[in-house]
This record gives structure tokens, sequence and C-alpha cells, in this order.
């Protein structure tokens, strides 16, 4: 990698001593880690490891029964999903969660929402500022479109689009909210390898341009050690690995856990 | 050959984003408006306008506003006639107490309780949704249902607990002859088709239907579930109300509690589920055919010249419905709206079929 | 091709609206409101075919009215407010001089419907129900509430329990509960017995059954605990027959019942069967049985295979009540053609014929009606005539007619439909009739 | 247990109202037992419709509305069968009718739905509803039939030294209790002792997984709506004997939504001792509440029991959404 636009920076996030349970389940134990600014940070582990879960717990979805989670150095409790949007964290999801119904401009659009403040009358009545707004948001928009390559969709319903688009419509959407932190669930899941390198590529070109800091989970063992600047290791919830992509692949415990050696 | 887009290029993001942005599509728009306006009333006998044309307008109306929530934000309510009890009601107490008020103020004063009370009724969407709501919707209905037949303040003490309304006027016109509720209700339509339109195509917009769509993932781009539902309740209970103080005021003319009951709910949910849900054209689609539908079964038959009893048409209304529902939540379910789309997709290439 | 597709849409046209179409015909129109389906369908049905079995009668026996053919149709209302007003409107412009008059059986549309007929002009007969205040002719130009209105009926009920006590004022202390219908049916006795309650000091007690009246066991375990001397019945449909059985579930006796005209049906006892045995009921216009005019209905209508219903359900009381009701429409267009003609008259001319009704015994007589009616003679202020009714007592089997007849006091209810007729007239902004002047 | 407080005290509330008409002598106790009874007849109503609910919605996630209309349906063709047969092979007739129209509804309407949502179904069962309102009443008429399980109405008085007045019981309304008993007494050991009840539970569970074992789920859904077409048999001829069969039958069962919800859509004990809190709550409330309420507000009359039952579900709903005895359901992301 050559020398970076945006060179890796202090911590604004840490996650400490979070644990969650579901009834009996218990997703997560005492998982702590840090992310920091700028980085391509890969949350990895086999399945049912806790690492969908633990992405929930950093973005609201759900609320960690013990530990907290300190975000630009603020801690932060029980914050709803949306208010943890607010703070500029966004992500993508594993089982593409789109709004079907809705074309590929209007998916990116609603990611600006947080952005776009006129009120209901205005929006009502489209005039002045409501106007204004759609358009100067829409610009934006079209910036992310171009980016992502995908202007020949637009108008279509997303629900029509192939698989691999519409992990690129998330993406965007995701991209949409301009966030600092940008948590990816799986991003390249389900796709052939030429897919896999595009969307390895708008990764990269996401952090480098903009400098947002990643936080990814991935299977791809190649993918994940080839992209990101340091890896946590999740294994039945708990917390076994943790450092740069060659430090990890020489951690036994980790070793263990990936060929199944029982606990 | 006349229907193509072909050549019509986009240059600006604001003639992208226009409401018709086929410009055959826009000069269709208006002579359609021209119609409605001009031709109707030239052509139409009262009967068209009493029995068809004033309910269907001030249904699809109603049907829009429930569309705004079912089909737009995903919530659904089996009680939206309660928001137009409150909205008749309303309108009613304040043309009679506050006699110096402007209708066009009354309405939106009537839409805006409405709104008020569509609030306190969309708060258990926040904890509850899909089927559970239905039945707070339920609690809704017959609430206003037992509230407008009990608390005497709101038909003015009449013993009867009917309620009877003056023709409306509007700066010193009279709206009172057939043509004249038409025009009226028209007008009234075509400005809250463009509001709703507006509403729908713009950021609020976009959060219903997020929510409607995937409300998790709707949340995590930071969308503020009460706002976006609330506001969904509230501006789907204004459409009500408003519809609601019209249905009263200009088709009723006068009115009991019965007049909102569980049954109107139910042909608005109708109407939207036929019509197309998530589509405003559906709303008019769908009302369109409820209000039509029992009729030209009570006429067909008699210019067939097959008279069929009265019981029996009714009873065959009530099957066609219930049969329709099915079909269309089976073999459509964006309705009549989806239909149209289909048909407007196959005029561009026609008369090319590929 | 072309022309036939335009024949069809003139047809289309036609059936739609314009009663120009059959503007020569001889024919006069009446519509015909109905429900037979719905939760009233069984009251419903046998007043319907009452109704049009009385007009097929006219057209075969006589050939119509003075030579005018009677031409009906039926709409379906559901016992709807909304549909009622459909009704209306598909109904009022046809036939060649448009519809002659409505009666719609349902006071939730009569109030809908008086609305209109201050614009369109055509008289609306209520026999036995609508709006109580509607007498007044100078306010409510066009109703018709023939034979008698609901505070007649609660006035005379209240008048007979007094009778029973021993004097009206015996009735100070004592406790009567309506239980009715909650709808402007309902709800219009109200008003009267609120002023006889002042007048008497008999306590009150207001038992609303929601539509259509299936759910009344908490209403009737009320009545078991306040023990009231009487109930009045306002139910109509499926509630009456539902607040008898309740009555004998809660052992309320049915002797101290007294029902409204509408509650007195044999669909209202018959599923109650034995049980409710001693109820009483007012009987108004017609009671049940057979005369002349069914014996005409048979000979002419059923044994030609023309009859609407069955032929063993001929005379039932609302079936009788159809009768009488369309019976009254028919005279007053044939007062009309004293006056316009002998010819299809205007809903505004047949008003005419109905303001000045007189239908004397010899008349009921003439007509078939004697036992099954009394007489009826209207003006242009009074749009009732004279309201008077009977008691009559299911024995188990069938309805039993008591001696005495009962009347409205007129004192009490004039001042009552004055002050509630000005009230609408100030409401909805309408000036009143000037009756003198009319008839000079 | 911090989560459970709200229920507690919703619970708390509802004990207290029960116990005010006692505590401050509006009711003789004799009155208030006959009200209490009155409340636990409705409420074995209003259980049998809301079983059939339970039922479908246990085993193919259906929030049938139709369920009202069935039970008219079931009644109106027991009536009418009864007119021409006796009464035990009219119902023997009609019960293959009820099987023959879950047959039906589950070809033409559920099978092209299945994997829908549930407000999609809960729709559908909204045509259903519409459809067989108008079948019914043209196949069988709209005029209001009797059925008669020849039991005398009058009532009999008991206890009369034991209380004041008396209490008041009608013989039909133990007979309609016993019956009820019988019918969950049967279903639930059709239910545990029979390779069909457990399959039917298997379904519940996990519709993909009992299909992987070999659970023919389409068959399962048929067996199951004749059993809910059964019960609505049941409750159509109970319904039908005490209030005359006709069309607003099917209205009443509307209650039935309060009742699930109360109870747990997926519930069969649920739905009876939700049918019984609603049937018993609702009656007090219009008894004791209701004057209180006409007096304080000067409304004009009472029938607040027309929405108590809807508003005191919503309550529940915000408390604890799975009902009483409902499984608690887990947003994944």
């Amino acid at each position: 990698m050559t020398a970076r636009a945006h060179p890796i920076g202090g911590v604004i996030l840490a996650v400490e001593g979070v644990s969650l349970a579901f009834g009996g389940v218990q997703a997560l134990r005492e998982v702590s880690f840090d992310v920091r600014e700028h980085e391509v940070r890969a949350i990895i582990g086999p399945n049912g490891a806790g690492k969908s879960s633990m992405l929930n717990v950093i973005n609201g979805v759900y609320h960690p029964q013990q530990g907290t989670i300190r975000y630009l150095g603020r801690e932060y409790h029980d914050m709803d999903s949306h208010e943890v949007a607010a703070s500029g964290i966004s992500r993508t999801f594993q089982n593409l969660a789109l709004f079907k119904g809705m074309t590929v401009l209007d998916n990116i659009m609603a990611g600006r929402n947080l952005k776009m403040r006129t009120n209901l009358l205005l929006q009502a009545l489209r005039i002045g500022p409501a106007l204004r707004e759609e358009l100067e948001h829409r610009e934006a928009v079209e910036r992310i479109i171009d980016f992502l390559e995908i202007q020949a969709y637009r108008k279509i319903p997303v629900g029509r689009l192939p698989y691999g688009l519409q992990k690129r419509v998330d993406l965007a959407r995701a991209l949409a909210m301009e966030p600092r932190l940008l948590l990816l669930d799986e991003p390249m899941a389900g796709m052939n390898v030429e897919e896999k390198q595009d969307m390895c590529r708008f990764i990269l070109d996401v952090n480098d341009q903009f400098g947002t800091t990643i936080v990814l989970i991935e299977h791809d063992m190649g993918v994940v050690m080839d992209i990101s600047d340091r890896v946590v290791v999740l294994d039945y919830g708990r917390k076994i690995g943790d450092g740069t992509p060659d430090d990890v692949r020489a951690n036994q415990a980790v070793i263990d856990a990936y060929l199944g050696v029982s606990h | 050959m006349l229907y193509r887009e072909n050549g019509q290029f986009k240059s600006t993001y604001a003639s992208d984003q226009q409401m018709l942005p086929i410009a055959q599509d826009r000069v269709f728009m208006v002579l359609l408006l021209a119609f409605a306006f001009i031709g109707v009333p030239l052509v139409t006998s009262d009967y068209v306008f009493l029995s068809l044309l004033i309910p269907f307008l001030i249904l699809t109306l109603a049907a829009i506003g429930l569309n705004l929530l079912v089909g737009y934000c995903g919530q659904i309510s089996i009680g939206h006639a309660a928001f137009m009890a409150v909205g008749a009601y309303a309108a009613y107490n304040l043309v009679l107490r506050v006699p110096q008020l402007n209708f066009l103020v009354v309405l939106l004063l009537a839409g805006l309780i409405a709104a008020v009370i569509g609030v306190l009724f969309g708060i258990p969407s926040l904890r509850i949704k899909g089927l559970y709501l239905a039945v707070a919707t339920l609690a809704a209905q017959f609430f206003s249902d037992w509230m407008f037949a009990r608390v005497k303040w709101f038909t003015n003490y009449a013993h009867s607990g009917s309620v009877q309304t003056a023709p409306i006027e509007l700066f010193g016109w009279t709206v009172e002859t057939p043509v004249e509720k038409y025009l009226f209700l028209l007008a009234v339509l075509v400005v809250f088709t463009l509001v709703a339109k507006n509403l729908v195509r713009g950021h609020i917009g976009r959060e219903w239907m997020a929510m409607r769509d995937m409300d998790v993932a709707a949340e995590v781009i930071g969308i503020r579930p009460v706002y976006a539902k609330l506001t969904a309740f509230a501006v789907s209970a204004f459409y009500c109300g408003v519809a609601g103080a019209l249905w009263g005021f200009v088709y009723l003319g006068s009115w009991e509690p019965l007049a909102f009951n569980l049954n109107l709910s139910l042909n608005l949910l109708f109407m939207i589920i036929i019509g197309g849900m998530g589509s405003l054209l559906g709303s008019y689609f769908g009302a369109a055919f409820i209000v039509a539908l029992p009729i030209l079964l009570d006429q067909v038959p008699i210019w067939l010249g097959v008279p069929i009893s009265t019981a029996t048409s009714a009873h065959l209304a009530l099957m066609i419905f219930g049969a329709l529902i099915v079909f269309f939540l089976i073999v459509e379910p964006h309705g009549l709206a989806r239909l149209w789309a289909i048909g407007k997709e196959k005029l561009r290439l026609w008369p090319f079929p590929h | 091709m072309k022309v036939k597709s335009i024949v069809v849409a003139a047809a289309v046209a036609a059936a739609f609206a314009s009663p120009a179409a059959f503007a020569q015909a001889k024919e006069q129109f009446f519509p015909s409101l109905v429900y037979r389906t719905g939760p009233y369908a069984p009251n419903g049905i046998p007043f319907a075919n009452g109704f049009a079995d009385y007009l097929k009668l006219i057209n075969a026996r006589d050939g119509g009215i003075n030579g005018v053919k009677i031409t009906f149709e039926e709409c379906e209302t559901g016992y709807a407010t909304d549909k009622g007003v459909e009704c209306y409107e598909r109904l009022k412009g046809k036939g060649p001089t448009g519809a002659t008059v409505f009666q719609p059986l349902s006071t939730g549309i009569t109030f809908a419907l008086t609305d209109k007929s201050f614009n369109d002009h055509i008289p609306i007969i209520t026999a036995g129900y609508g709006r109580a205040d509607s007498v007044d002719g100078t306010v409510f130009a066009w109703n018709f509430p023939l034979g008698g209105t609901y505070w007649d009926a609660a006035d005379m009920l209240v008048q007979f329990v007094g009778k029973k006590e021993g004097g009206l004022d015996k009735l100070k202390g004592k406790k009567i509960a309506l239980v009715y219908h909650d709808s402007p049916y309902g709800k219009e006795p109200i008003a009267l017995l609120e002023e006889r309650r002042k007048m008497h000091g008999y306590q009150l007690m207001l038992l609303p059954v929601t539509h259509p009246g299936v759910e009344q066991k908490a209403t009737w375990l009320q009545i078991r605990q306040q023990r009231p001397d009487y109930v009045f019945l306002w139910g109509w449909g499926v509630m009456n027959s539902t607040a008898l059985k309740e009555a004998v579930a809660t052992g309320y006796p049915r002797e101290k019942m007294y029902g409204v005209w509408w509650s007195g049906a044999e669909p209202d006892v018959a599923p109650v069967g034995e049980g409710a045995k001693g109820y009483n009921a007012l009987v108004f216009l017609a009671p049940a049985g057979q005369g002349q005019v069914h014996k005409d209905i048979i000979k002419y209508v059923y044994d030609k295979g023309q009859g609407t219903g069955k032929k063993e359900d001929i005379g039932d009381v609302l079936y009788n009540r159809g009768l009488v009701s369309v019976m009254m429409a028919v005279e007053g267009v044939r007062r009309a053609h004293i006056k316009y003609g002998k010819r299809p008259l205007k809903g505004e001319e047949v008003r005419w014929g109905l303001e000045n009704l007189a239908i004397d015994e010899a008349a009921i007589k003439r007509l078939g009606f004697a036992g099954f009616m009394t007489p009826v003679s209207t003006s242009c202020v009074n749009h009732e005539g004279d309201a008077q009714a009977r008691i009559h007592t299911w024995d188990g089997k069938k309805w039993v007619v008591q001696p005495g007849v009962y009347h409205a006091d007129t004192s009490i209810l004039k001042p009552m439909i004055r002050a509630s007729a000005e009230k609408y007239a100030a409401e909805k902004k309408i000036t009143k009739r000037d009756c003198a002047k009319e008839a000079g | 247990m911090r989560k459970n407080w709200p229920v507690l005290a919703l619970g708390a509330a509802l004990l207290v109202g029960l116990a005010l008409p006692l505590a401050t002598g509006a009711s003789s106790l004799g009155f208030y037992i006959e009200v209490l009874l009155g409340g636990l007849m409705t409420g074995v109503l209003y259980s049998l419709v809301a079983l059939g609910f339970a039922l479908i919605f246990k085993a193919s996630g259906v929030f049938n509305f139709a369920q009202g209309a069935m039970v008219l349906f079931a009644a109106l063709a027991v009536a009418r069968l009864a007119e021409a047969v006796p009464l035990w092979l009219a119902i023997v007739l009609a019960t293959a009718i009820m099987v023959a129209l879950a047959w039906v509804i589950e070809r033409v309407v559920l099978r092209p739905l299945v994997n829908q949502e549930g407000v999609t179904l809960l729709m559908a069962t909204l045509g259903v509803t519409y459809f067989l309102d108008g079948f019914g009443q043209t196949v069988w008429g709209s005029d209001i039939y009797k059925i008669d399980l020849g039991i005398a109405k009058e009532p009999v008085m008991i206890l009369e030294k034991l209380f004041e007045g008396g209490i008041l019981v009608n013989k039909e309304d133990f007979l309609v209790a016993m019956v009820a008993a019988g019918l969950v007494a049967g279903l639930t050991l059709f239910f545990q002792k029979t390779a069909t009840g457990r399959a039917l539970r298997a379904v519940a569970d996990d519709h993909q997984a009992a299909q992987s074992v070999g659970i023919p789920l389409n068959h399962i859904w048929v067996i199951i709506w004749s059993v809910a077409g059964f019960v609505a048999l049941v409750a159509g001829v109970i319904w039908g004997s005490q209030l005359g069969v006709q069309f607003s039958l099917a209205q009443v069962a509307l209650k039935a939504l309060p009742v699930v919800i109360l109870g747990g859509f997926t519930s069969i004990a649920g739905a009876i001792v939700g049918g019984l809190i609603i049937g018993v709550g609702e009656k007090m409330a219009e008894v004791f509440l209701g004057p209180v309420l006409v007096k304080a507000f000067d409304l004009a009359g009472g029938g607040i029991e027309n929405w108590f039952a809807y508003v005191l579900a919503l309550l529940f709903l915000l408390v604890r959404p799975e009902g009483l005895f409902g499984e608690k359901h887990i947003d994944r992301v």
C-alpha cells in the first residue's frame, strides 16, 4: 500500500466488555476492541461467532446487557440506531436490507434523510427550500452513483436488480450518509470473483478518498488479509485474537477455531 | 408510435424530477383536467354527479389518506372511518360554534384535529406492528362510534343524535347544486393529490417507504421511527378528516355516527387493495371501482333485460368484492394501478411488441 | 358496428339518467327503498313485499290510479344511510314525472333525505317513523309522518302505563327503562319521555343497545339490578327478539314490557315463541291479519303467479304496514288527480294530494282496509293527520289486539314540535311556508 | 423482572376495578355473582370463536378475519338443513360442508399466498369474509332462522337462602359451558394424543422443519381449517340457539380479536382465558362503570362494552405485546 491520503489516527470507537444474550443464548461475552480513525478494521470468525451481533450492538439495533461503547470519546448506553446514525455511523447488511419497493435513486436518497431538514409543510407544497434541498442532495447522490458505477439503474426498483448490484446499492445508501465510520456486514458474500474485486476496490477507494473509517465482517480470508489494517477474531461470542493480519494469522487460538478444534 | 419518450433528454436534475417526465403524459394530464373541469359538467346528469362522482371524489381523498399510511408507510389500519368521523364532527362544531369562519379554514382545522387524534391512535404503532396494529385501529373505530353517539356536546344536544348542516358557503358562493359540489370537490381533490404527490416524492415520502420496506434498515440510516410513523398517521388522518368533513357537509348533509362505521373503514381498505397500495393513482381507481361496482351490478341486469332481485344483487356484490380482493392479492398485489402501468408500458412499445 | 355502439351508448345513458326518454308514457313511478339483505332483512322483507304487492294489485285490479299505470323499482339500502342516499338519487328522476314519493323505512335515511327534499321537491312519507318534528308542514314542507311519530308513540305508552297505575299522577317515583336502538330511530322518543318525566316525576333509565343489537346481556343485567316498573322497547330487527330472550333469561316479566310499533311484529317474537307470551306492543294503523284487500291481493296477484313473497306471509304485521304505507301514497296521488287532472304527476303535485288527504271510515272500507287502518286527514300545517294506536299482546302464538284506542296529547307535543322545527329551520336556514297564503 | 411491572400494574388495576362494586356497596353479592356469571357465559362464546382464530394462526400464521363469517355460514347451514332433516344429521352434514369449505379456502386462497406477509393474509381473509357473507345468504337465505336445541330457556333461581334475591341461572348457559369445556378437552386430546395432532403442533413450531421431515403442509392446513370450521360450527350452533341465526352473528365475532390479543395469538389456553376475561370485563364495566360514566359526563347512555374489549386489548398490547400465553418474538437483522 502506498502512502495513505488519510493516515491512521487515534481511537474513535472503543468497545469495552460488551456482553449480549438472547434469552439463554449468549451471543457476546465481554468483548473489547477499538477502532482507529481512517483504518480498515475487520471482524472475522466462524459462523455463529457473534460478528453480526457485534455490529448490531455498535449501531444500536441491540442493546448489550453489559459493557460500554465509546464513540469519539463519548460513552453511549441504550442509544437507538437512528441516534447512532445521526452521530455519523452507517452500515450495510449481510442479508440485503434495501427498500425493495423503491428505486435505486430513492434508496440512496433515503440515505440523505439526516441531512434534509425542510419541514412537512414546505415539502407538501414543494416550494423554495424544499425544492432546492431536493436538488442539492440529488447532486450529492449522483456523485455516489457515478463513484459506484450504477448510473444505468437509477430509476429501477431495487428488487429487480441482480444480487451483486443490490449489494452495491446497499453500499451507496450507506455512503450517502457521508459517515465517519462505516460498518460493512459481509459486503462480498455471495459474489463471484469479479464482483468481489470491484467491491474491494470500492471499499479501498472509500477509505482512501473520503477517509472513512471502515469496520467490516468478511468470510473470505484472502480479502480480509488484503484490505484490512487490523483484525479482530471472535469465536462463540468471545474475542480470541486481535492485531494485524499477520499477527492474527499466526495466532494459535485463531487457527484452532478455524480448524474446528474442540474446546 | 405516439407514445414515446425517445428524444426527450433531461439536462437538469430538476427536469428529471418532474412529476410527469414524459411530454405526452403532461399533455394527457392537461386534457384530462380540462375534461374533468369543463367537459364533465356539460355532459353529466345530476344522478351521476350525486351518486357516482361526488362520493367517488370524496372517497378518493380518503383512500389517498389511507394509502399514505398503509401503502406508503406500511402501517395497517382498519379503523380509518374513525378519523373521517372526527373530521366531520369537528367541522360541524366549528361551523356551529364559530360561524364566521371560512369553510376552507374549517376544512383545514377539521383535518388538523383529525391529525391530532390520528397521532394519538398512532402511538401504539411505535410498539406494535402488523396484525396487532389492526386491532389498535379497531379500538379507534369502536371508540369513535361510541363517543359521537354518546357525548351530547358533539351533536349539539340533538335529540336524535343526528346532525344537519346547511349548504357550505365560500366567499359568497353557495355550493348547492350537484355541479357546484362536483367542481368544488374536484378542486379540493386536485390540490390534495398534488400535495400528496409532493409528499411521497419528497424526503418524508422516502422515510415512510423506507419504514414500510425494511424498518430496521430505515432506522439504521437515521430515520426516526417515531417521526416517520407519526407523521404518516398525522397526514393520513388529516386527509381522512378533510374527507370526512366533506362526506358530511357535501355528500350526506345530515348524518349519524353510523355513517362512519366499520364498513366504511373496510371499504377504504378495499379501495387501496384493489386500486393499488402505494399508488396515488390506485386510490382513484380503487375508489371508482368500489363506488361504481354495486351500482353497476344493480343496473347491468336491467340493461340486459334480466332483472335480478335487489337482494341477489346485493349478495352478488359482496361475493364479487370478496373474490376480487383475493384475486388481486394473489394475482396483482399492486392492484389496478399496476395493470394501468403495464398497459402504458405496452403502449410505449406499440406497435412493435419487442 | 359503429351505429350499434352508439345505440348501446345511448341506451346506457338513458338507463342512467334521462327521464325525458319516457316522457310520453302515462305512468306514475313509485321508488321503493328496501332492505332485503343485512341485519335488518327479516323486517325489511315483509314490508317491501307488502309495498310491492299493493302496487301490483292497483295495476292488476284497477288498471292503475285513475288509469295511470304504476311502475316501480326497488333499490337495496341495507338500512345504511349512504346507500339510501344513493338509491334516492338513482330513483328520483325515473319515470315520466320523476319519483312520486319516497318511503325509506329508516329514520336515519329519512334524516338524510329530508335535507334533499327542499331542493328536489319530492315528498317523503314516513308512516310511523322519521322525524317527530316533521309533523310541522310549514318547516318540513315535504315530510309526511302519516299516522304517527315516535313522540306520539312514547306519549301513548306513558298514558297507557299511567292508566294501568290508576292515573298519570301515580307514576311519581315509578321507574321506566327505555331500551333503545342506538340510532336516530331509537333516540327520537327520549325528548318526549324527558318532557313527561318532568311532568309526572317518574325516573327514566336510558339503555342504548348498539347496532345491530345482539349484545344485550349487560343491558338486562342492569334491568335486573334496577328492577324498573316498566320497560319500553324501541328496537328494530334482531334487537327485539334478543331483548325478549334476555328478558326471559333474566326473569323480567314480559307483561311489563311495552314495545313501540316497530317492536311488535312476528319476526320479533317468533324466535322466542312461548317465552314472549305477555309482551305488549303498540299497533298503529295496521295490525296482523287479513281483510278484503288481502283477498284481492291473493286473487289478482298471487293466484296469477305475480306475488312478491310467500303466500302464507300475507297479513303479517310488517307486511300490512307496507300495504298501508303505500296505500296512503297511492291515495295521495288519487287525491291530487282531483286538482291536477288524471295524468302522471310530479312530486310537487303529489304533495298537494298528501296535504289534503281525507281517508275516512268510508274510504277505508272502500279500499278494503276495514279493521287495518284508522282515518287520516292532513293539511298544509299538519302533515301527520291524527295519531292513534292500540296495544296488542303476544299470546305465545299470535298477536291479540287489546281494547282501547290511544291518542297522543297534543298539548304536550305541539310546543315541542314547534320548538324543534324552529331549531331545524334556523340550522338549515330554511324559510317557512305560509300555509294561509298558499291556500288562498 | 423489572419489565413486568406494567403488566402487574394493569392486572392490579383490573382487579381493583373488579372489587370496587362490592367494596363500595354498589352491588349486592348475589347480583355481583350474576353479572360475573353473565360475563363468563358471554366469555365462553367469545372463547369459542377465538379458539378458531388461535388454531389457524398457530398452524398457518393466518389471522383469520373470516372466522366470524364461518360461524355464520355454519349456523345458517345447520339451521336450514335442520328444517329438512333431524338436528344431528344437520350437524353432520354441516360439518361436511365446513370441511369442504376449508379445503376450498386452502386451495384457492391460502396456497397461492403462501409465504406472504401476515397483513396480506389478513386482507385475503377479509375478502373471504365478504365472499362468505354474500354466498351464505345467497345459498341459505337472509331471514332469521332458529336452531332449537330443545332446552327450556326459563331461568331457575338458586341459592335463594344464601343471597338476597337469589341467583338467576339459565340451564342453557350451563350446557354451553359444558360444550365449550368438552370441545377444549377434545382438542387438547387431539393435539396431544393423535399422530395428526402432533404433526399439527410440529408445523406450528416450525413450518420448514416440519416440511423437511416429510409432514405435508397443505394437508395439515386443510385439517386445521377443517377443525377451525368445526369449532365455528359449534360456536354457530350455540350462538344461533341463543340469538337466532342471522346476519349479525358474523359481526359479534369481531370481539374475538381482542380476545386473541389478550390471550396470545398462538395459545389455545389463551383463547379460553382471554375470552373469559374479556367477557367478564366488559359486562362488569358496562353494568358498574357505565352508569358512573354516564352520570359524570352526562352521556346519552352507556354502551361502553362496545369498545371496552378493544381498549383493554390495546392497553395490554402496549405492556405485553405477546399476550398472556403467547411466545415472545424477537426481530432478527
